[in-house]
C-alpha cells in the first residue's frame, strides 16, 4: 500500500499534451468521463494542432487535452494547469510556460532523445539543465515501462507503445485517487471484441500505471477532490458541435418539421455536419454542397419547401453566404446561419478560437438587411440556443444566425439531461386558405405566411427584388422601399418583445457592470464570483440575443457607474453599445486564438474597480 | 399542425395553357426569343399530367430569370447563378415536387458554372432550361461565356479573347444523364425536348438559342431562319443514322481516325452514316463538336441514360434509417451517449 | 418672330421623360451640353427604368432626365422640375408628382391613346378631365408635327417618329433662348456620315420644334438664364464612373503602374468596366471574369505581381467579395475596391440609388479584418478619390475601398479638368534588395516591401493563415496574433496622419452640424447654404474619409451644440459617429431608391435648428 | 520608380533541386502522397531552364494547398478554391511569369470547379496540378467530388449518393487545350507529364492520383501498386496504338457502335486498335470514360493542342492599342471629350 498523504483538493486542473498520435484527446476524455461520474464539475478544452499530422516530434505537432474538476461549480477549464503530463520535449516546450509555479510535471523521459529535443528547439534537456526547478518534475520513461507491463501480450512493437497513455492515465488517476473502472468498461468495449490483444495491453498499461504509483514512492502525496454539489439529475457529457446539433433535432421535432442541413465542411463547424449527417433515422436531411453557397441556397430552398432549414459554417463561410442570407431576408423565410467561429481575418488561425464574427453578422450584407443574433454561453447552452433560434426564425419569418466558436464547440462540460417534454413546442402553422391569401400579409409578429409548394390554390412568386407590401409583387415604388426596409427592421426589432428579462448575476446596480456574450461566459462568470467573494461590487450580465438587445439593458447599464466588455475580439459587442446607449464602455480585448483566462478578468476588472471609486 | 398540407391534389387534367399565365405584365423586349420559350412551357405544363400546385420554377438574375414571375406556379427569383442550388435544396426536402430551373449563359455558365455542373453530375431531379443568347441581357451588352471569340460588346471594345463554353461539352463533362439542344422559335421541337426532359428521372438540361433582339440580334440566324435550317441543322434521332440537308441527301460519318465528316448519303451509304445512340458518352460528346458552318449543328437529344436520382436518393436513406430505427425521439438519442445520475 | 415676352431667372430643372425607347437620356445629355456651353452651372440626374425594353407604353419603361441649370453654383438635379416633358401617358403619370405647382407640362397628345392611357392607368384622359389643373399645361401632338416636319425625308415610319426627341428638344431649346449649334454639331458628327439621311431628318426635326416655339404664339414667355460666375478654366462634363475610371488611370500613370481592373458586370457598376476596357491603349488591361470572387481575385493576383490592382461592382458583389479582401488584409497588398452602391438589400432595386453598404465595407469580413474607406461627394470627385485611394493603398500596403454609388455613377456635372502635372506622384518602389529582406518588415507607414515575382532573391510565399511579424511565415503563435491584428488595426489608423484638416463650411462652432458622406452632397450642401442664408447656425462637413474617421472631427463635433447625420440608410455613418464619440447623433435617413431633395433635408434641418434652441 | 524591377535574370541553368527547397518544416502525414509530387515538380524545374525568380506557386485551401511553403518560388496559399483566378490575374498583368496551380480534389472540383473551367476555356498560361485523393485531407474527411458513390466518410456515414466528377472529362467539358493525368508514386512519369505542361502554351492541367493514407488510404491501390500498374493502366502515346498489359498483349479498339473495348492484340490485329491522337476532342473524351476495373485507366496526355493564350493575348491588345496610339496621356484623354472654357 501507499505510504502517500492524502490531501483534499478543491479544484484541480491537469493537462495532458504529446504528439498527436499519443492520445492525449481520448485520456483527457476518459480522465474527464471518470471525474464526472464521480461527482465532480468538470470542464474541457482540447487543443488541436492545426496539421493532420505534422511530423512526429515536431512543435507543430503537439495535442493537448486540459481538464478541470472541483467540488464547486466551476465555469472553465481552469488557468494554469496544477499537473502537466509532457509525453515528448516539444508537449513540454508548448506547455510547460502554463503550468502553475510548484505544479507538478511528469515527462516521459524515454521521448526526451537529442534528436526531439532538437526538434523542440531545446539545446539542453530541460529535465537535466535545471531550468525546471520551479515545478515538481518527475521524469519516468513511461514509454519502457509500458512496453515492461505488456511484455507477451502479442502486439508487435509499434502497437505496444501506442498503450503508453494508458499506463500515464492510470498513473493520473492513482494520484487524485480515482477508480478505473469506467476507463475499464470503456476499454472492454471498445476494443474487446475486435482485439482482444490491444484490449489486454491497455488494461494492462493502465494497471500498470496506477500500481506504479501505489509502490514506487516517489508521490509524496495523493489527492482527493469531493464530488460536488450539482444540481440533481441525469447527466452526460456534451461539446458545443453535439448540443447544437442535438438542438437543432429538438427544434425540428418540436416544430414538427423535416430537418434540412446545407452545409460545406470548415473547421471547427464540420462537426455539426458529421453529427447530423448519422441522425437519418430522426428524418434529418444533410446536404453536403459543392461550396457554402450552394449550402445556404439549398436551404433557403428547403425553407422555401417547408423544411427547418438550417446551414452551418465559420468566418469565411459566412462571408461567402452574405449575398444570399439577404436573399432570405427579402423573401421572408425561416433560416438559421450556424456560425462557428474561429480565429481570423482571412484564413486566420483555423483551429483556434475568436469571437470576431459580430460585426461580420450584424452588418456584413449588401443594402439595410438586419437579422436577428443569438449567441451560446456554452457547450451545452448550444442546445437551447438552437431552439431559441428556430423560434425566432419561425415566429418572425427570417433568417437568424447562431453564433458559437472553437472554444464551445470542441469543449465538452457535464449537461444536465433536459426533458423535452417540458419544452414548450414550436409553432407556426403552414399556410393553407387560398381565400384572401396575399404572401406578404402580416400576422401579428410582423411574419408572414408560410405557403408552401404543392399547396393548392396558393402559387406564388418569391424574389430578391424589394416586395410589394402585402401582394409580395416586384415594386420599384420609393415609398414601399422605404415602408419595407422599415418594416423589415421592426421585424428584428419585435424579438426583443419575446425576450425575457435580462439576468443580472449579482447586486442590481454597483460599481461594475461586466456585459459579455459567447463562449467567454465561464471565465467571466467565475472572475465576477472571485471578486464578489472578496466583497467588490461588480455584476455580470451575459447576452444570449446581440440582435436585437433585450429592452431591459438600457436601463441595467444605467444603474452601474461602469461598464466593462470582455470579448475575444477588439471591441465589437463594446462598439455595438457604445453606439446604442452611448455610454462609455470599457473593452477587455483578446485576440490570441485562445480563451480568457480567469485571472486575466479578475486583472482588469479589478482595475476597472478601482477606477469606479 | 401538418407536415405539409397534406390537401389533396388538384385536377391535373382540367389544366390549360391560360392556368399557367400570371397577372404581371411581360418585360421582355419586344421581339426577344424569350416570349416563345415561355410560351412553349406554358403550352406543355397541361399535357404533363402533373397537378399546378406541384411545379416550382426557380431562375437566378438576367432578363430569362424573370420567367418565373410569368409562370403561375410556384417560383423564386433568385440570386445571380445560385438557381441550381436553390432549387436541389427544395428538390432534396420534397423529391414528390417538380421543379424547373431558368437560367440564362451568363447565369448558368459564369457565375453559376459551379452549381449547374454540381447539379448535373448529382442528377438531382431537376429541369434546367438555359436560355443562350451568347450576351448579357440585363446588364445591357456585355460578351457572355458563350460569346464567340472577338466579340465587340461594352465589354470588350477591342473584341473578346475568351475562347466561348459550349453548353453542351460543359454538361457532357459533367457526365449529365440527359442533355439537349433546342431553338427559341422552333416551338414544336422545342415542346418536344420540354417533354422529353419533363419525362426525365433526374437533371434534365435543355440548351436554348435564344435570339436578344438588343443586344445580339441574329446570333443563331444560322439556324433559327426557317430556310436555313434543313442545312444547318442536325436533328437527332436515336436509333437512326444521322442525315441532313434538305432531302436529308447529307449525312455524319466517322473514319478509322475518329473524326467526323459530312458526306454524301447516296455515296457513301445510309449503313456507314453514325447512328445516333443516346446512350453512348463518346457519341454525345463528338456531336457537341460539330457547329456551323463546318457541320451542320445538331439539336435534340445528344444523352439520355439513367442513373440513380438523387433526391430520391436521400430519401430513400431517411426511410430507410427510420424503419431501421423505428419511433425514436430526439430525447433517446440525447439519452443514448454515456450518462450518469447526480443525486 | 416671337412675341413672347423674355424673363430673367437663376435657375431652373427641366424633366424629360418617355419610353425607353424615345431618346430622352440623349435629349437631356444635349440640352446640358449646351447649357454648359453658355456657362451655366448645371447638374443631372438619368433615371432608367430596371427593364432593358419594358413593354412600350408601360409604367416600368419610362425613362427620365433630368437637368438643373442656373447663374449660381448649384449642387444637385433641382427637387421639383419647373418643366416637365412627358411624351406618353405613363412618362406623365411616373413624373408629375414631381411637377413644380404652376410648371409647365409639355406632354406629347399622340401619345394619349385609350391603350397607352389604359397601360399607364388612367381612367380619363388627365389632359382633359382638369386633373391637371395646377400646371401650365401645353398639349402638342408632337409626333404628327415631327412627321410633318421631316415627311419627304425618306426615312420609314419607325424611324420617322424617332426623330421626335429633337422637336422636343428644339422647342424647349426655344423656351431657354439657347442656341442650336451644339446639337447640330453632335447630329452632323454623329450621322453625318453613317446615315445622312437621318442627320437631315433630325435636324428637321430640331429646327421645326424651335421654329414652332418662336411662331405659334402658344407660349407667352420665354426664358433666359444667363451664365454662372465659374470658376475659370477649361471644363468638360463627366459623370462619376467616367470620373472613377479617369482617376484610376490617373492613379497608375502618377505612380508608373500598370492598372488592372478584374472586374463582373452589374448595375450601376458596369460602366466602369467599359470605359476601362476602351482604354488599352494607355496600357489598361480589363479582366470580366466569371463571378465577383474571380474578379477580386484575380486583382489580388495582379497586386502580387506588381500591377495597380482594382476589382469594380456593387453591393451584391460587395458580399461575395468579403472573403477575398481578407486575403489581401492578410497578405497586406495594395488593392482598390470600388462598390457603386444600388439599392438594396438583396437584388433590391438595382437601378436606384442608395447609401447602405457602409457598414458592409466596414465590418463584413470574418475576423478583424479593417480597411480603409473613402468616399466620392460628387461625380467629378470620383477622380479625386480614385487617386487617393491608390495614394493609401500604396502607401500602407492594403485594400481600400471605394464607395459611389448609383446617383454618381450616373449622374453628370461640369467638371474643371485637372491638371496632372500638378497632381503629386504616388510614390511606392518595388523592393528589389535581397540582402536582409523580410517580407513583413515595416516602413514609417506601417506598409511592408512590396517585392514582385521576377525580382531576383526575393523569392518569397504569402497566404492567409496569420503571418509571423517580419518573416511573415505562418505562425500560430498566440501573441503574434495578437501583435498582428494590432498591427493590422495600426495601420489602418495611420491612415489618418495623412488626412487633412477636415473643412468646416460655415462657422467653426454653432447650433447644428451636418455631417455628411458621399453623393449627399450637393443636397446637403445646398440646404445648409440656404439656411445659413437665412441666418441660421448651421455648418457642413463632408466626409471624404469614413474609415479611419479624420483625427479633428471629434473636436469639431464638440463645437457644435446637435449633429446632424442625413444618409440615404437607416443610419449607418451615425452609428459610427455614436459609437466613435458618443453623442447624440441626429440621423436623416431615406431608403427610397432616391437622391435627398434639398426641401427635405431643410425642413429636417430646420426642425434641429429649433432644437438647438 | 522602375515600371518593373527589372533587373538582370538570374542563371537558370545553374539550378538544381535544392534551389526550390525552404527551410520550412513540410507539415504533411508521414507517408502522404504529397511528398513525391513535391520532389517530382522540385526535380524538374531545374531542367526547364527558366530563372528560379520567374516561378510562382499559387494554390487554394488544403494539404495539397501547402505546397507553396515548400517551395523556394515567388508564392502565395490562397483562400479556398479560388487560386486559378488568382494566377490569372498574376498571369495577365505579367505573361512573361511562370505560374503553376497547386490544387486538390475539393479545392479545384468542389468550391472551385468554377474557377478551373474558366482558366481553361480561357487558356491562360497556367501549369495547374490537380492532387486527387478523392477526400478532403485537411478538414479530416470528408468525401470529396470525386470519392465514388457509397462511400462512407464523416458527412456520409450512410454512405455518399453523388455521381463522382471525373476531372479530365470535365477538363475536356471546358475544351481545355492540355489534360494529362499521373500518379503520385510513378516518379518517372510524373516528371515527364510535368516537363509537357510546362512545354504546353497555355493552361496545362495535370491530374495525379495521390493517395491520402489517412483518410483514404489505397484509393488508387490498382494502379500505384508497381506489380498491377501494367494490367490496370494504359500509357498513352501520340500516334502509336493504345496497347497495355505485361506484355502489351492487350488493346483498346473502338468498334462502329462507337463503344471501346479491350481486346487481344494478337487476335484483334495491332492495325485495328485505336490509335492515340492527342489533337483529337473525341478520342480524349472516350478515354475519360475508361476507368478501372473494365478497363485499364489511362494515364499520360489526353489531350494536347494549339490554342491562343488569353495573357499573351490581352498583352498584345494593350501593346497594339499603344502602338496606334503612342504616346497618350491621362490628359489627353480627360481632354479628348467635349470641352468648353469658363472666363
Ligand atoms: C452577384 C451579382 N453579380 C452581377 C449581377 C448583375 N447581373 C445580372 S444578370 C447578369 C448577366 C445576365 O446574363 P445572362 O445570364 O446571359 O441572362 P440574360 O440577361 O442574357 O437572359 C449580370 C451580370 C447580379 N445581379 N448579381
Ligand atoms: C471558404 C472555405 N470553406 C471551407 C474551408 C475548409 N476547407 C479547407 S480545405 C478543404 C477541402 C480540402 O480538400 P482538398 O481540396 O481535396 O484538399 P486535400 O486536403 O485533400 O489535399 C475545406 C473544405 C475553407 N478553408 N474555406
Ligand atoms: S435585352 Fe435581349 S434578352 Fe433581354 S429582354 Fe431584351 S431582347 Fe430579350
Ligand atoms: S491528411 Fe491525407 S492528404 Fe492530408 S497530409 Fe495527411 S495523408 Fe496527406
Ligand atoms: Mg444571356
Ligand atoms: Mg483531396
Amino acid at each position: 500500500m501507499s505510504t502517500a498523504q492524502t490531501v483534499e483538493l478543491e479544484t484541480v486542473a491537469i493537462r495532458f499534451a504529446g504528439d498527436s498520435g499519443d492520445g492525449m484527446q481520448l485520456t483527457g476524455t476518459q480522465f474527464t468521463q471518470t471525474s464526472a461520474l464521480l461527482g465532480n464539475d468538470v470542464a474541457t478544452f482540447p487543443d488541436f494542432p492545426a496539421e493532420i499530422r505534422a511530423p512526429a516530434g515536431s512543435l507543430a505537432g503537439v495535442s493537448g487535452f486540459q481538464l478541470n474538476f472541483s467540488s464547486q461549480q466551476i465555469y472553465t477549464h481552469g488557468d494554469a494547469p496544477d499537473v502537466l503530463v509532457a509525453m515528448n520535449p516539444a508537449a513540454l516546450r508548448v506547455n510547460i510556460g502554463d503550468l502553475k509555479p510548484d505544479g507538478i510535471l511528469i515527462a516521459n523521459t524515454h521521448a526526451f532523445t537529442d534528436k526531439n529535443l532538437e526538434r523542440a528547439g531545446f539545446e539542453s534537456n530541460p529535465l537535466e539543465d535545471g531550468s525546471l526547478q520551479m515545478f515538481r518534475v518527475f521524469p519516468l520513461d513511461i514509454t519502457s515501462m509500458t512496453l515492461e507491463a505488456i511484455s507477451g501480450s502479442g502486439l508487435n512493437q509499434r502497437a505496444a507503445v501506442r498503450c503508453k497513455n494508458f499506463l500515464a492515465l492510470g498513473l493520473v488517476y492513482w494520484m487524485y485517487n480515482r477508480p478505473l473502472e469506467h476507463t475499464i468498461a470503456w476499454i472492454e468495449k471498445k476494443f474487446r471484441a475486435k482485439a482482444p490483444d490491444v484490449a489486454d495491453a491497455n488494461l494492462a498499461a493502465l494497471k500498470a500505471g496506477y500500481h506504479y504509483g501505489e509502490t514506487a514512492e516517489i508521490f509524496t502525496h495523493s489527492y482527493v477532490v469531493p464530488k460536488a454539489r450539482l444540481e440533481p439529475g441525469r447527466y452526460r457529457g456534451i461539446n458545443g458541435n453535439e448540443a447544437l446539433g442535438l438542438g437543432l433535432l429538438a427544434a425540428a421535432e418540436l416544430s414538427g418539421l423535416e430537418l434540412f442541413l446545407g452545409s460545406y465542411p470548415i473547421t471547427p463547424a464540420s462537426d455539426l455536419l458529421h453529427f447530423l449527417a448519422a441522425q437519418k433515422h430522426l428524418g434529418a436531411k444533410t446536404f453536403q454542397a459543392e461550396d457554402e453557397i450552394a449550402a445556404v441556397c439549398a436551404a433557403i430552398g428547403a425553407a422555401y419547401a417547408g423544411g427547418l432549414a438550417v446551414t452551418s459554417t465559420s468566418g469565411p463561410g459566412v462571408a461567402l453566404k452574405a449575398e444570399a442570407i439577404g436573399l432570405a431576408v427579402m423573401t421572408e423565410l425561416p433560416l438559421i446561419v450556424c456560425d462557428i467561429q474561429r480565429g481570423g481575418p482571412s484564413t486566420g488561425l483555423p483551429t483556434k478560437t475568436e469571437q470576431a464574427d459580430l460585426l461580420q453578422v450584424l452588418y456584413g450584407r449588401n443594402g439595410e438587411c438586419p437579422v436577428p443574433v443569438v449567441a451560446a454561453a456554452t457547450p451545452g447552452d448550444c442546445f437551447f440556443v438552437a431552439i431559441e433560434a428556430a423560434r425566432i426564425a419561425l415566429r418572425h419569418m427570417l433568417p437568424v444566425v447562431i453564433l458559437s466558436d472553437g472554444y464551445l464547440a470542441n469543449g465538452a462540460e457535464p449537461w444536465k439531461i433536459p426533458d423535452m417534454s417540458q419544452i414548450p413546442r414550436i409553432e407556426k402553422d403552414f399556410h393553407t386558405e387560398a381565400e384572401g391569401f396575399q404572401p406578404y400579409a402580416r400576422d401579428e409578429d410582423l411574419g408572414r405566411p408560410w405557403a408552401v409548394p404543392g399547396t393548392p390554390g396558393l402559387e406564388h412568386r418569391l424574389g430578391g427584388l424589394e416586395k410589394e407590401h402585402l401582394t409580395g409583387n416586384v415594386s420599384y415604388d420609393p415609398a414601399n422601399h422605404q415602408f419595407m426596409t422599415e418594416l423589415r427592421a421592426a421585424k428584428v426589432a419585435r424579438v426583443a418583445q419575446h425576450i425575457p428579462p435580462t439576468e443580472v448575476f449579482g447586486p442590481e446596480s454597483g460599481d461594475v457592470l461586466v456585459v459579455a456574450w459567447g463562449g467567454t461566459f465561464g471565465a467571466v462568470r467565475s472572475a465576477v464570483e472571485h471578486l464578489q467573494g472578496k466583497g467588490r461590487s461588480v455584476a455580470h450580465v451575459h447576452l444570449r440575443h446581440l440582435n436585437p438587445l433585450p429592452a431591459d439593458l438600457g436601463d441595467i447599464l444605467g444603474r452601474f457607474e461602469r461598464v466593462m466588455v470582455p470579448e475575444l475580439n477588439m471591441g465589437q459587442l463594446a462598439m455595438v453599445l457604445r453606439a446604442r446607449y452611448l455610454i462609455p464602455v470599457e473593452s477587455v480585448c483578446k485576440v490570441q486564438g485562445k480563451p480568457f483566462k480567469e485571472a486575466e478578468l479578475i486583472r482588469a476588472l479589478s482595475a476597472e474597480l478601482e477606477h469606479a471609486r | 399542425m401538418t407536415r405539409y398540407p397534406n390537401l389533396p391534389p388538384t385536377d391535373a387534367s382540367a389544366l390549360s395553357t391560360k392556368d399557367f399565365k400570371t397577372d404581371q405584365d411581360v418585360r421582355w423586349c419586344p421581339g426577344c426569343g424569350d416570349y416563345s420559350i415561355l410560351a412553349q412551357v406554358q403550352r406543355t405544363l397541361p399535357t404533363l399530367g402533373i397537378p399546378k400546385e406541384d411545379f416550382v420554377f426557380i431562375s437566378g438574375i438576367g432578363c430569362s430569370s424573370r420567367f418565373p414571375y410569368y409562370m403561375n406556379t410556384y417560383g423564386m427569383h433568385t440570386i445571380h447563378g445560385r438557381a441550381p442550388a436553390l432549387a436541389s435544396g427544395i428538390q432534396c426536402l420534397r423529391p414528390n415536387l417538380n421543379t424547373w430551373v431558368i437560367t440564362g449563359d451568363g447565369d448558368s455558365l459564369s457565375i453559376g458554372t459551379n452549381h449547374l455542373m454540381h447539379a448535373l453530375r448529382r442528377n438531382v431531379n431537376l429541369k434546367i432550361i438555359l436560355f443562350n443568347n451568347r450576351i448579357y441581357g440585363l446588364t445591357k451588352g456585355q460578351y457572355s461565356p458563350t460569346s464567340e471569340v472577338g466579340k465587340k460588346t461594352k465589354s470588350t471594345p477591342y473584341g473578346s479573347l475568351d475562347h466561348p463554353f459550349n453548353p453542351i461539352a460543359v454538361a457532357l463533362g459533367a457526365e449529365a444523364s440527359f442533355v439537349a439542344r433546342s431553338i427559341d422559335v422552333d416551338a414544336r421541337h422545342l415542346q418536344a425536348m420540354i417533354k422529353r426532359a419533363a419525362a426525365h428521372e433526374g437533371t434534365a438540361l435543355i440548351e436554348v438559342f435564344q435570339n436578344c433582339n438588343i443586344f445580339n440580334d441574329g446570333a443563331f440566324a444560322f439556324i433559327s431562319d426557317r430556310r436555313e435550317r434543313p442545312k444547318t441543322s442536325l436533328v437527332l434521332e436515336h436509333g437512326k443514322p444521322m442525315r441532313f440537308g434538305p432531302k436529308k441527301e447529307q449525312g455524319i460519318a466517322v473514319g478509322r481516325d475518329m473524326r467526323p465528316k459530312v458526306v454524301d448519303v447516296a455515296e457513301h451509304g445510309e449503313e456507314n452514316l453514325l447512328v445516333h445512340d443516346e446512350g453512348n458518352p463518346t457519341i454525345a460528346y463528338l456531336l457537341s463538336q460539330l457547329a456551323h458552318p463546318d457541320f451542320p449543328t445538331p439539336v435534340g437529344v445528344f444523352r439520355s441514360i439513367d442513373r440513380p436520382v438523387y433526391d430520391r436518393m436521400l430519401q430513400a436513406q431517411v426511410d430507410d434509417a427510420r424503419q431501421r430505427k423505428p419511433g425514436r425521439s430526439v430525447q433517446d438519442l440525447i439519452e443514448s451517449a454515456h450518462v450518469w445520475d447526480v443525486r
